[in-house]
């Protein structure tokens, strides 16, 4: 039983468009999008990533359970940031860097 | 309070010692009850289900969902109330009253470090006034510490790097003691001292003899001539630098178009570092006294500045809750 | 007990047709290659939350520090760090096709697509050997008498004008030794753990090109192809985070 | 009908006698007894140091060792302790042991991972066992930047590789575990069949590999600023040492849960068996270990309410640390419902069970006062926080861990160990871990800090009680060692199902088999069904 074996154009296809959104991430970032210029970023980065992980690593035609793990490791490191952000954003000043001491 | 000269409770010396008392026995008592109830359950269920014969099997019963249920909902209620009890305390515990006498502390790798407004400076040892809210402002000058005042009921970390701040109101007279309670190091435990709670009267006592170079601001005025502050920053407004009379809490436009409050920190920042906030209309021509100035004499001068505001008691920086300062 | 004899002779067929590769303690080659999926997979996740530490470390101080942040992330070279991108998407696609090639049972396709997996790592991390020497040789090495002045910038004229193209920066050289070195650390831990990866990966490539070369793979069995795959292109996934969150921080001024 | 047993003539222990056969071995039964001697050895050296602490703090003054040593002796009792005893003890041996045979399985699925996880635990310990015989550290388990990253100059770094690899031993048991319980299952073992041993250390092994890599990044951090000087944590460069703090108590929190979750998968095992009844609420018990393992990741931050987090993060870290400590409510009810109308008989197994649900009761119950607020601020780093997780570690794990150990050592070794002494060692072992740790929640209380080496006067008689109970608890502990070994030898057969208990693992020889079954075994029975063990019975023997 190998595992799907997919056609050679897909995987030309995939290595195409994340070479454009290389491309894209580039050229935003020469973009003044203030605030947003993160948030461009990180969304290109993480479309990319399931790119990847979605047609070079088989995960589309992988059992349910590969599914589930890989879902799991991704939502316990949005616990990890995002917890830690409840500290970070709620507290009242920035640490006075040391040169203030 | 003792047992046969055992210490098994420590003394209430500030008011919000009895609410932390009174919750902790609320959540012993729950407690308790939980933990009496399973065993004698278990210790019941022991003796009257004993084996009798070898191989007796147990009744078939596979669980109940109200039961389940039952166990579930009211521990979380239980829970619930714990938490919000205990919350508006930490609450009333971290919301220091605007009125409070303020005294700094600086721990330093096994010793605390007080000092007072009125110039007074100990170490180990600190005197304050009984029925006087007191908002102890802690830094820390090399690694973690932690300045626990157990008769208080009230601990916070000195971290180096950042103001931390916690605050009491003493009730009772008396001696207690301070720990560090965060591990410093080979003398941790020796970073220990003792808080002496004086009648007011006593106090100020305390205080004359004390004294030695005045107040903490008369110290600072001394200061703010000898640096030749006084060169630039004139009462007038007339010289090189903006006047500092009653600059306090006012909002001042800086060169870069921002705006900031002026308090403790945007005048420490701006004494050591001061082309940081430049305020707008003016050169950039300040030194800087970074390593220049020490902790004690830099603490002097702010509150030397403060004196000159006719609300003495000026807001330091807010470790309330708002939007972090850092723009992103 | 009598389903216990039924079930030994189902068991005695599925011997016969045994692949010399099916370990003793599985009954299937789809049940062995199932659980190393599921095994790699989960090892990947102790990767995603072992990188997931340090970009946690690198929000916080990006979120604190973000002007020096930003002033530190000018100072990479785009070119480099763009090129590398390009790089690793391409061996992620010949890694693909090396496990395709595995898969179909062609070997010397599996080969060559390994080599060029290979080839094209190295040079990953030759670009990283010429930005970390940039890097040295600028002093901007937190621990080894770090030195920050932005050498290809015009040192910022009179302190109060605001150099042309920048946004008038709040923070004093003081500071900005500071704050960047903070940046430089972090982005020395990332990249160096990343190269470090791309190493042992590069590593577990050869051993798996040695193996195919001896035809130790087939179609049935391919699986060691596969895992290392699954490791390469999760290498490249934690490049594809680094790249916009190091080096573009802020480029539009 | 015990005494016509005899041991079986071919099983895992005489399957090869060589030093390869064990060191190079991919039998997980023998891997689990290598990690026994490994785990019982670290056991021992910690609870060396431990007795250093307590004799030190049996007198006010610190004349017993100087400060520094005392520094040391807590944070090498913490760490070898934490790293290297709580962490591996149950999954690494019972779990190791017994996972397969529960499930009908011949081998973990990673049998070659599963040596390499000893490997690497060992090569940890030694890193660990160098630094304390190169001088010791002195940061405390929890290497708290700055003091472990600028002011230490004890050997931080070696402590640090060593646990760093230590986890990874971790990691792989994990790993290996999550595989072997989804795809080696015998058929008819569906998910509602497992025995909650299993489903015990599948949450525990969730914790492992979710939260394992983050303390490994920690101490990376922490290893690169201090041997390369780069300035992450470090105050004096803008750096926060409350960041190190998150970042470490997002595993340390989590890793409390892989030290107690197994010892609770022991403990439904132990219960349903000597009372005879099946588990009340099987599916609650099994979901309320899932419930702690993911629960266990959002609450970190109960840590650190005085460590200068905001008041805000403090209250949802409060809110949420509470809903931890639901579902270990409705395990303790759960076991509590199980003896009802049980057949219940009191095996030393059954001694450790009881003495397991009442300190785990307590242990759970006090921690409940510092999630509370208004609590924490006053008893956070006081005695009390060291009572309640020692309530936890001692009175949980290490009582699971004993129970376990004397409930499966017949099917181990074959052989039965002396039932009268036992009881005398889990009895010693119970009084003397209340008489060393009760007095330290009044000693909190009353505001004694932890990790103090000289304390004030008034707080003598408390330790003075507290150091006493602990030589019982160390005589304790030292007494099985001596009837373990005398059972290897002089022991009484055990036969395949002393106990009579229901698992698959009861189904085979004891001592099993390399490969555990003849055959796969078909599983056709509810998990905890006691009218079938004694038909079963006679066809066995």
């Amino acid at each position: 039983m190998s595992g799907h074996v997919s056609p050679v154009g897909l995987y030309v296809t995939i290595f195409g468009a994340l070479t454009v959104l290389t491309a894209l991430t580039v050229f935003a970032a020469f973009v003044d999008l203030g605030q947003f210029n993160f948030l461009v970023a990180m969304v290109i980065a993480v479309f990319k990533a399931s790119l990847v992980i979605w047609y070079f690593m088989h995960v589309k035609y992988a059992s349910h359970l590969t599914k589930l793990t890989v879902a799991t490791g991704l939502f316990f490191l949005v616990i990890l940031l995002s917890m830690t952000l409840i500290d970070y954003s709620s507290k009242a000043f920035t640490p006075m860097p040391p040169f203030l001491q | 309070m003792q047992i046969f000269g055992i210490p098994i409770f420590p003394d209430q010396a500030s008011t919000f010692a009895r609410d932390v008392d009174v919750l902790y026995f609320f959540i012993l008592a729950v407690c308790a009850l939980f933990a009496t109830g399973v065993a004698i359950t278990v210790i019941y269920f022991g003796i009257r289900y004993h084996k009798t014969h070898d191989g007796e099997i147990g009744a078939r019963i596979e669980g109940s969902l109200p039961l389940e249920l039952l166990w579930s909902v009211i521990p979380t209620i239980i829970a619930m109330v714990m938490f919000g009890w205990g919350a508006t305390v930490f609450y009333h515990l971290r919301r220091p009253p605007d009125e409070a006498m303020h005294i700094y502390a600086v721990g330093k790798q096994w010793m605390w470090k007080f000092q007072h407004l009125e110039g007074q400076r100990e170490i180990n040892e600190l005197h304050i006034p009984a029925g006087q809210p007191i908002k102890v402002t802690i830094s820390s000058e090399d690694v973690l510490h932690s300045l626990y005042f157990p008769a208080f009921r009230t601990k916070m970390d000195a971290i180096p790097g950042r103001y931390t701040e916690l605050w009491f109101e003493a009730q009772r007279p008396g001696s207690y003691h301070i720990f560090c309670a965060e591990y410093c190091g080979t003398n941790h435990s020796g970073m220990i001292g003792t808080v002496t709670v004086l009648e007011p009267a006593q106090y100020q006592a305390w205080l004359q003899g004390g004294g030695l170079e005045g107040t903490l601001a008369q110290r600072g005025a001394k200061l703010f001539n000898d640096l030749a502050c006084s060169t630039c920053h004139v009462d007038t407004g007339q010289g090189r630098g903006p006047s500092l009379k009653g600059i306090i809490g006012t909002t001042v436009d800086l060169q870069s178009g921002d705006t900031v409050t002026v308090d403790e920190a945007y005048l420490r920042e701006s004494i050591l570092n001061s082309q940081a906030k430049v305020v707008k209309g003016f050169q950039p021509l300040m030194p800087t006294f970074q390593g220049l100035i020490s902790e004690e004499n830099l603490v002097a001068l702010i509150e030397h500045v403060k004196s000159m505001s006719p609300n003495a008691s000026a807001t330091a920086a807010p470790p309330t809750p708002a939007p972090a300062g850092g723009k992103k | 007990m009598s389903n216990a004899v039924v079930h030994a002779d189902i068991h005695g067929q599925a011997h016969a047709a045994h692949h010399p590769a099916l370990r003793h303690h599985f009954d299937t080659m789809g049940q062995q290659k199932e659980a190393a999926v599921i095994g790699m997979w989960v090892f990947l996740l102790t990767e995603i939350l072992f990188f997931g530490g340090l970009f946690a470390a690198y929000m916080v101080y990006r979120v604190w520090y973000f002007d020096a942040f930003a002033e530190a992330s000018r100072s990479l070279e785009i070119f480099w760090g763009a090129l590398n991108t390009a790089v690793l998407i391409g061996s992620s696609l010949t890694m693909a096709m090396a496990v395709r090639g595995a898969q179909t049972n062609k070997r010397t396709a599996t080969i060559n697509w390994l080599i060029l997996t290979m080839l094209l790592g190295c040079v990953f991390l030759g670009v990283k050997v010429i930005e970390y020497a940039e890097k040295i040789e600028h002093h901007h090495v937190p621990g080894f008498n770090y030195q920050w002045a932005p050498a290809h910038e015009a040192a910022p004229a009179a302190e109060g004008v605001a150099a042309e193209g920048h946004r008038k920066l709040s923070l004093t050289p003081e500071q900005l030794q500071l704050m960047t070195q903070i940046y430089f650390s972090l982005y020395f831990t990332m990249t160096g753990l990343h190269a470090l990866h791309m190493i042992v990966g590069i590593g577990l490539m050869s051993v798996i090109t040695w193996m195919t070369w001896k035809g130790k793979f087939d179609r049935e069995y391919y699986t060691p192809v596969e895992m290392s795959g699954l490791y390469w292109h999760f290498v490249d996934i934690v490049w594809i985070f680094l790249f916009p969150l190091l080096y573009l921080v802020e480029r539009h001024t | 009908m015990l005494d016509k047993l005899k041991i079986p003539e071919r099983h895992y222990l005489n399957n090869g006698h060589s030093l390869a056969s064990w060191l190079l071995t991919k039998d997980h039964k023998r891997i689990a007894i290598m990690y026994l001697i490994s785990i019982s050895v670290m056991f021992f050296l910690g609870g060396l140091f431990a007795i250093g602490i307590r004799l030190e703090l049996a007198t006010p003054q610190g004349d017993f060792v100087t400060a520094d040593t005392y520094n040391k002796f807590f944070t090498m009792h913490g760490v070898i302790m934490v790293f290297f005893f709580l962490i591996p003890s149950i999954p690494a041996v019972l779990g190791n042991f017994l996972i397969p045979p529960m499930i009908g399985a011949k081998d973990l699925a990673f049998p070659r991972i599963n040596l390499i996880s000893l490997y690497i635990y060992w090569i940890g310990g030694v890193f660990t066992l160098y630094a304390m015989i190169a001088g010791g550290v002195d940061t405390g388990w929890t290497f708290y930047t700055p003091y472990s990253a600028t002011g230490s100059n004890t050997n931080v770094v070696p402590t640090a590789v060593g646990v760093f690899i230590a986890g990874f031993s971790s990691i792989l048991t994990g790993l290996n575990f999550i595989v072997t319980i989804h795809r080696m299952r015998a058929p008819g073992m569906t998910w509602f069949r497992l025995p909650l041993f299993v489903w015990a250390h599948y949450a525990t092994s969730l914790v492992q590999v979710l939260g394992t890599p983050v303390v490994a990044i920690t101490i990376v951090m922490l290893g690169v600023e201090r041997a390369l000087g780069f300035g992450i944590f470090d105050p004096a460069r803008g750096g926060d040492p409350v960041l190190f703090q998150h970042l470490f108590w997002f595993y340390s929190h989590p890793a409390v849960y892989i030290m107690i979750l197994p010892a609770l998968g022991v403990q439904s095992e132990l219960v349903s068996t000597f009372s005879r009844k099946t588990i009340f609420g099987y599916s609650f018990v099994a979901f309320s270990s899932l419930a702690i393992a993911v629960f266990g990741f959002i609450v970190w931050a109960h840590h650190m309410f005085v460590a200068g987090i905001s008041t805000y993060a403090a209250m949802v870290f409060s809110f949420l640390s509470f809903s931890v400590a639901i579902p270990s409510a409705v395990k303790v009810f759960n076991w509590t419902a199980t003896l009802y109308k049980g057949a219940i008989s009191f095996e030393t197994p059954m001694l450790y069970a009881y003495g397991f649900l009442g300190l785990f009761a307590i242990g759970g119950l006090t921690g409940l006062f510092l999630a509370t607020l208004g609590l924490d601020v006053h008893v956070h780093d006081t005695y009390f926080v060291v009572a309640h997780f020692h309530y936890i570690m001692v009175g949980g794990a290490i009582m699971g861990y004993m129970g376990g150990l004397h409930f499966w050592w017949p099917k181990m070794t074959g052989r039965m160990y002396s039932e009268f002494f036992s009881r005398v060692s889990a009895i010693m072992v119970f009084v003397g871990f209340n008489v060393t740790f009760f007095p330290q929640f009044v000693v909190g209380y009353l505001g004694m800090p932890r990790r103090y080496h000289s304390y004030p006067d008034e707080f003598q008689v408390l330790n003075v009680m507290s150091s006493a109970g602990a030589t019982v608890l160390g005589l304790g502990y030292a007494l099985p060692v001596l009837y373990f070994l005398w059972s290897l030898r002089y022991g009484a057969v055990a036969g395949p199902n002393p106990w009579r208990a229901s698992g698959l693992e009861w189904q085979m020889q004891s001592p099993p088999l390399t490969e555990n079954f003849v055959e796969t075994p078909i599983v056709d029975t509810e998990p905890y069904e006691y009218e079938h063990v004694v038909s079963r019975e006679k066809h066995l023997v």
